[in-house]
């Protein structure tokens, strides 16, 4: 099971849960697995998002890999100047 | 409304042109003559980026009535390389990666040109005072004044 | 806007004189260029000065010097004799603007704009400058200290137009240097400026001393209080102090961007000091 | 097989091998855009002129906050030589959810809708109200002045805190804050909350023997760009546009603009001139839609440029912010805990860049227990763009002035303080993941043994140290390769170059292919011309340009590979591609002369028609930037000025592409940082307008102010990019307000808590302790 964590503003659609473990091979289907648990996650959350996969940072990356081991972040999109 | 007719020179070739009494000299090089290798960076004469010499003085071409250039003689940044020979601070300038996003490079090199002109053995301060009208906000000024030092003991031989 | 070169004074004074008060004076035009684009001022007339000889000008007078109204600051630094005489005077041109401002801006110009902060004024004052004026009725000579009348506003009526300066000659033993305090090194209005002139016997008594303030009043100042704090004196730090309070209680300065009354009134004694202390070095070398 | 071919598998093990082998990577090449740069040839923004074309000016609101009654055109449109006009009619509305991700943010188009042309109020002094277009400048200004708006002036608010106030006046009626549960049932000026951080801060505080607690206090500072904005825009009667405009990205403002001129994008062709400058404030649009709108009306070419006072008031600044920080740690130099509530100004709609300031202030440092909270506030100000490692410098400056104060009360060496706690590879992050292999230490450690850092400081001088952090990141970006029938190679991105990426790319592509560096030439192309390109910002460019070119390059030497393996007829698998040629191998081996560009670019016709080798990607994985700046300075106790003596800038590139340019990245922010920290600052009247909005009063450091700035570039290879590259271009900017604050701490004894330190703010802290 993978280990994720949800930080900034999230945990307002968790019922204040930051962490939770979830069986998930892609961000896509990580994205659906939260969304189904947490129906106030709103649909377009993810345009929001920056997604960090054992410490390597993806922006709009669906199909990127999730292993069982993997530690990953949900945090607010990097805009940069 | 009645528009001046100008006789002047600009790098060496006689140009006539007609503008209104307040146009400026940059007004006229880049909307008129298209010589847009002046900048306008602030139209009040606090960033150098249209440098331009007329009778060999170091003036900013915003500062100056077009009007005024009747019967001079006018240099600017498209005037500094002969032919296919880079001025040697042109040279400088891009072999010490001088320029960031290049919009104040004209300006640069045209006031570092009028200072090598009267000193060929300028110090790091003396440039930096001399250039101390030209804003640059990419590089730092650092590789600039190295260049322009450069370029300088070049030219000493 | 008509755009006129006259070559004679004659013939400025009357392109003015018609323009009832819509004709603006053009010599190096960094502040009314400037002006002009940000429609401060809307002249139906520019009247460029600079085909007149004597506003380029500059000549040997009794000891002193004439100079043009529109002589520039660069041509200024060139005079060697001038800047020997009138060193302070010199600086305090070479500290308007930029090198590409140098090449343009005159004394004349720096004057006429009459702002509170110009550097050259207390310079002048300092110097005890007198202003040669054409006009209408012929021309006029007044000090520098009496030209402007507040921000903007000049001594000139309709018609009238800076034609030169005289600095005076001087003594032996006498020295003169200028200061002003901006935030960066360059391209910064003064927030301060002193002019201090001085005036040695053979004994190092100092036996005249003017001292101009700027930036600090409506107008630039000349500050009797603190010449007669120096005068009568050896310039040693006791004087120097005296002559700074004086400086000091002259502030008149307000508020604004570029600094406060505090900090202003603050500064002004410190660079006067340090004016003093320099001015008083040339005329112990000269 | 050459570590260069390696990265083909994307395989890098070996960086000292590749290191060995590259040719072109790390050295110091000629600028393919140089000639055209010192020779005033390259086309800036205003440098585009085309037959028949308008002049557009906008008019701007006179006040910092007022309700908009009416507008009326009709005097200035009758006036001769005025084409067009403009104003919020002529602009769709959005609703507040109307939000979709363009560029690096997801935007909201009912706010810029509102920020090109103001809607229901003026939201602050200089909002758009009207816009022509007219023969040439002097009608267009002369229109401006006979356009009638009917104005309810409202009270205004600038500054952070008074914004946040229970009764400021209120910058959009509506608004909620979010981020707070629950909802609050008022309007505030709160646009937002954010929270990050972990741990057991009670917990980490009750085990310092030290906590230090301080507030700060900076003022709004522009990004100074020397190129005013300026675009060209060209609409024809059919409905197809072009536009010309200098911009961080030409496909984000084609998709600005097409939306808010309800237009296809595909309709719509941007090509971005040479930009001079932008730091991330040219990565919105403000006078494109408007150019397009009044040429739309026209069917004329119309141009736009505004004048430096318009830059400064109606284009984005960044946040003047408030911030409260504390710091607690052991006697031994241990941070136990570090806490910090950092309030933005947003300008006039939300999206201060105080979350990444949340998540970046205590980065550098590996801390059990860690929060930061964050507030994005309305006032009345042109909403913020982003500017170099947006936010990061300020909460950085809070956060490092603490630091300083702990290791100086601790009586530990600043550095090693900072080492004691230093983020490594393995820590986690303050804002949550953990490091990868980064640079922190390093820079630590080559600062601690910089001759800089050794030296001895002459009296009265004062020395600062601060560490800063920046993210990074990737994004959408295309790259063709067209083999010409020369041999030659034509390199198309579409990355606007604002410091030399088309140098930094066309050198990765000449390594890639293995050929020589002056057979690519680089061009920026078109939005017709390639895929999507995400903006020039971020610190992207080398880093997701580099994936995409070498990607271009892998699949250009895939075609190479097949055209040689077909004309010697032999397996593909049998040919590789060696320096530049393709090689028969295995059981081929020197039975057939290698093949080079020109060899196969002569028959290409022949072999199979034209070679073009694409790339289009979504780069991920940008690589986290560690900086350590060491600065001296001398303080005239007289008149309170400060000036700077010596400078050094220690920061780990992942790999430099090109040396130069990296090191003009560390010059540049540095002495962005230098102006912030010392004398820049937006300065307003009562009436909420700006009183210095010019280069003379916004005093940008100039080339006499300021020492030369030494480099050092430490390389932590990134291990997602082929040639490690991390981007360089924002980390610069944030050290510096802190660095230089605990310099002029270190050389009176006095801490400033507020920015910039400026010589009367200066003066009088030392007249105040006597």
């Amino acid at each position: 099971m993978a280990r994720i964590v949800l930080t900034g503003n999230l945990r307002l659609y968790t019922e204040g849960v930051t962490e939770l473990e979830l069986e998930s091979g892609s961000i896509r289907s990580l994205l659906r697995e939260l969304r189904r648990r947490y129906p106030d996650i709103p649909e377009d959350i993810e345009d929001e998002l920056a997604i960090s996969i054992d410490g390597v940072l993806h922006q709009d990356d669906w199909f990127a890999k999730i292993e069982p081991d993997s530690e990953v972040h949900l945090l607010p999109r990097i805009a940069g100047g | 409304m009645t528009r001046e007719h100008i006789t002047t020179t600009i790098n060496g070739d006689p140009v006539e042109f007609l503008c209104d009494a307040e146009q400026t000299l940059l007004d006229v090089l880049r909307d008129e003559l298209r010589l847009t290798g002046s900048k306008e960076g602030c139209a009040s004469g606090d960033c150098g980026a249209c440098s331009v010499t007329l009778d060999g003085r170091l003036v900013c071409a915003c500062l100056v009535l077009a009007a005024e250039v009747e019967g001079h003689e006018v240099t600017t940044i498209e005037g500094m390389a002969v032919g296919d020979q880079l001025h040697p601070l042109q040279q400088k300038f891009l072999d010490h990666a001088a320029l960031q996003c290049g919009v104040c490079t004209p300006g640069f090199l045209v006031a570092a040109k009028a200072l090598l002109d009267r000193n060929s053995n300028p110090t790091e301060t003396e440039v930096r005072f001399w250039l101390a009208g030209n804003l640059c906000r990419c590089t730092g000024y650092d590789k600039i004044v190295r260049a322009v030092l450069d370029t300088a003991a070049e030219m000493r031989g | 806007m008509r755009y006129e070169v006259p070559e004679t004074k004659g013939e400025a004074v009357s392109l003015l004189a018609m323009a009832e008060g819509g004709g603006r004076v053009l010599a190096g035009g960094t502040d009314l260029l400037v002006q002009l684009r940000s429609g401060m001022v809307k002249p139906d007339v520019v009247v460029d000065i600079k085909k007149i000889v004597e506003t380029r000008e500059i000549t040997a007078e009794n000891g002193g010097f004439r100079v043009g109204a529109a002589v520039t600051g660069a041509e200024l630094d060139e005079h060697k004799a001038l800047k020997k005489l009138w060193p302070g005077v010199v600086e305090a041109v070479e500290l308007i603007g930029s090198t590409q401002i140098q090449g343009r801006a005159s004394m004349g110009g720096n004057l006429c704009n009459a702002s509170p902060a110009a550097d050259t004024v207390p310079a002048l004052i300092a110097a005890g400058a007198q202003c040669h004026i054409a006009g209408p009725d012929g021309e006029r000579t007044l000090p520098v200290e009496e030209f402007c009348t507040g921000p903007g506003v000049t001594n000139l009526q309709t018609g009238e137009f800076l034609v030169s300066f005289t600095l005076p000659s001087r003594p032996p033993h006498s020295g003169d240097a200028y200061l002003r305090f901006i935030p960066r090194t360059e391209m910064d209005i003064a927030v301060v400026g002193v002019g201090v002139s001085l005036s040695l016997d053979s004994n190092g008594i100092c036996v005249a001393a003017r001292v101009g303030l700027g930036a600090v009043a409506a107008t630039a100042l000349l500050v009797a209080e603190a010449a007669d704090a120096l005068i009568g004196t050896s310039v040693d730090e006791g004087a120097i102090e005296n002559m700074i309070s004086a400086i000091r209680s002259a502030c008149r300065p307000i508020d604004d961007k570029r600094g406060t009354i505090v900090y202003r009134t603050q500064v002004s004694g410190v660079l006067a000091g340090r004016a003093c202390r320099i001015a008083l070095q040339r005329a112990e070398q000269s | 097989m050459a570590a260069v071919e390696k990265i083909f598998n994307d395989t890098i093990t070996d960086r000292e091998t590749q290191d060995k082998t590259l040719k072109w990577v790390g050295t110091r090449a000629p600028r393919p855009d140089g000639v055209d740069k010192v020779t005033g040839r390259a086309k800036f923004g205003a440098d585009t002129y085309l037959p028949n074309m308008l002049y557009g000016k906008v008019l701007r609101s006179p006040h910092a906050h007022a309700r908009i009654r009416s507008i009326d055109m009709s005097r200035a449109l009758a006036l001769p030589g005025v084409k067009a006009g403009v104003t919020r009619d002529d602009f769709p509305d959005y609703p507040a959810g109307a939000v979709q991700p363009a560029g690096e943010m997801v935007i909201n188009y009912r706010d810029m809708t509102r920020n090109i042309m103001a809607r229901e109020k003026a939201l602050y002094e200089g909002h758009a109200v009207a816009a022509v277009a007219a023969v040439n400048e002097r009608v267009a200004r002369q229109a401006l002045s006979l356009i009638e708006v009917d104005y309810e002036v409202l009270p205004h608010v600038i500054d952070v805190e008074e914004a946040m106030k229970p009764g400021a006046p209120l910058v959009r009626e509506d608004l909620i804050t979010e981020g707070v549960e629950p909802a609050p049932e008022e309007p505030s000026n709160i646009a937002k909350r954010v929270e990050f951080g972990h741990g057991d801060l009670d917990l980490g505080f009750s085990k310092a023997d030290v906590i230090i607690e301080r507030s700060f206090k900076t003022q709004p500072v522009h990004q100074g760009y020397i190129e005013p904005h300026a675009c060209l825009a060209s609409f024809s009667e059919d409905g197809q546009a072009e536009l010309w405009c200098s911009t961080q990205g030409h496909y984000v403002a084609r998709g600005h603009c097409a939306k808010l001129l309800q237009m296809d994008v595909s309709k719509l062709r941007v090509t971005c001139s040479e930009i001079g400058g932008g730091f991330g404030g040219k990565t919105v649009v403000y006078l494109e839609p408007l150019a397009l709108a009044l040429s739309r009306k026209a069917c004329q070419p119309v141009k736009m440029v505004m004048t430096r006072d318009e830059v400064f008031r109606a284009s984005g600044p960044t946040s003047g912010a408030s911030m409260d920080v504390r710091i607690g740690a052991t006697k031994d130099g241990r941070i136990t805990a570090g806490e910090a509530v950092l309030k933005f100004q947003a300008g006039a709609f939300g999206g201060s860049p105080v979350p990444a300031a949340a998540q970046c202030a205590f980065a550098p440092y590996d801390l059990d227990n860690v929060k930061t909270i964050g507030f994005d506030v309305l006032c009345n100000r042109p909403k913020v763009a982003a500017y170099r490692a947006p936010g990061a410098p300020l909460g950085e400056y809070a956060v490092e002035s603490v630091v300083d104060e702990l290791a100086k009360t601790l009586e530990i060496d600043p550095l090693e303080f900072r080492l004691k706690n230093a983020a490594k590879e393995g820590s986690d992050s303050s804002y949550g993941p953990k490091f990868g292999p980064i640079g922190c230490v390093e820079t630590l450690e080559t600062a601690q043994n910089h001759d800089h850092y050794l030296s001895t400081l002459k009296p009265g001088q004062g020395r600062g140290v601060a560490s800063g952090y920046w993210f990074n990141i990737g994004g959408q970006t295309s790259a063709t390769l067209n083999l010409c029938e020369d041999g030659s190679v034509a390199l198309v991105v579409g990355t606007p170059d604002i410091g030399g990426s088309r140098a930094s790319l066309t050198m990765m592509a000449a390594e890639s292919l293995g050929v020589e560096l002056d057979k690519v030439r680089p061009l920026i192309g078109d939005t017709s011309a390639l895929g999507y390109n995400m903006l020039t910002g971020g610190s992207r460019v080398t880093f997701a340009g580099g994936i995409a070119v070498h990607g271009a390059a892998g699949d250009m030497i895939k075609q190479l590979r097949e055209r040689a393996a077909a004309t010697w007829d032999v397996p593909i698998e049998d040919v590789e591609w060696h320096g530049g040629q393709a090689v028969a191998v295995n059981g081929y081996k020197d039975q057939e002369d290698p093949m080079g560009l020109l060899d196969i670019a002569k028959d290409m016709a022949k072999s199979g028609g034209p070679i073009v080798g694409r790339c289009s990607t979504n780069a991920q994985g940008a690589g986290p930037s560690f900086g350590c700046h060491i600065v001296d300075v001398d303080v005239d106790k007289e008149t309170g000025k400060v000036s700077v003596a010596r400078y050094t800038v220690i920061q780990d590139a992942g790999k430099a592409v090109h040396p130069s340019y990296v090191e003009g990245q560390y010059q540049g922010g540095a002495v962005q940082g230098i102006g912030w920290a010392l004398n820049e600052e937006y300065i307003y009247d009562e009436n909420g307008k700006v009183e210095n909005a010019g280069f003379l009063d916004y005093r940008v450091p100039v080339c006499s102010d300021v020492p030369m700035i030494d480099t050092v570039i430490v390389e932590v290879p990134n291990p997602t990019h082929p040639y490690g590259v991390r981007g360089v271009g924002e980390t610069p900017l944030v050290p510096p307000l802190a660095a230089i604050s605990n310099a002029v701490e270190n050389a009176l004894d006095i801490r400033f808590t507020e920015l910039p330190m400026s010589p009367p703010r200066v003066l009088a802290a030392i007249e105040s302790v006597g």
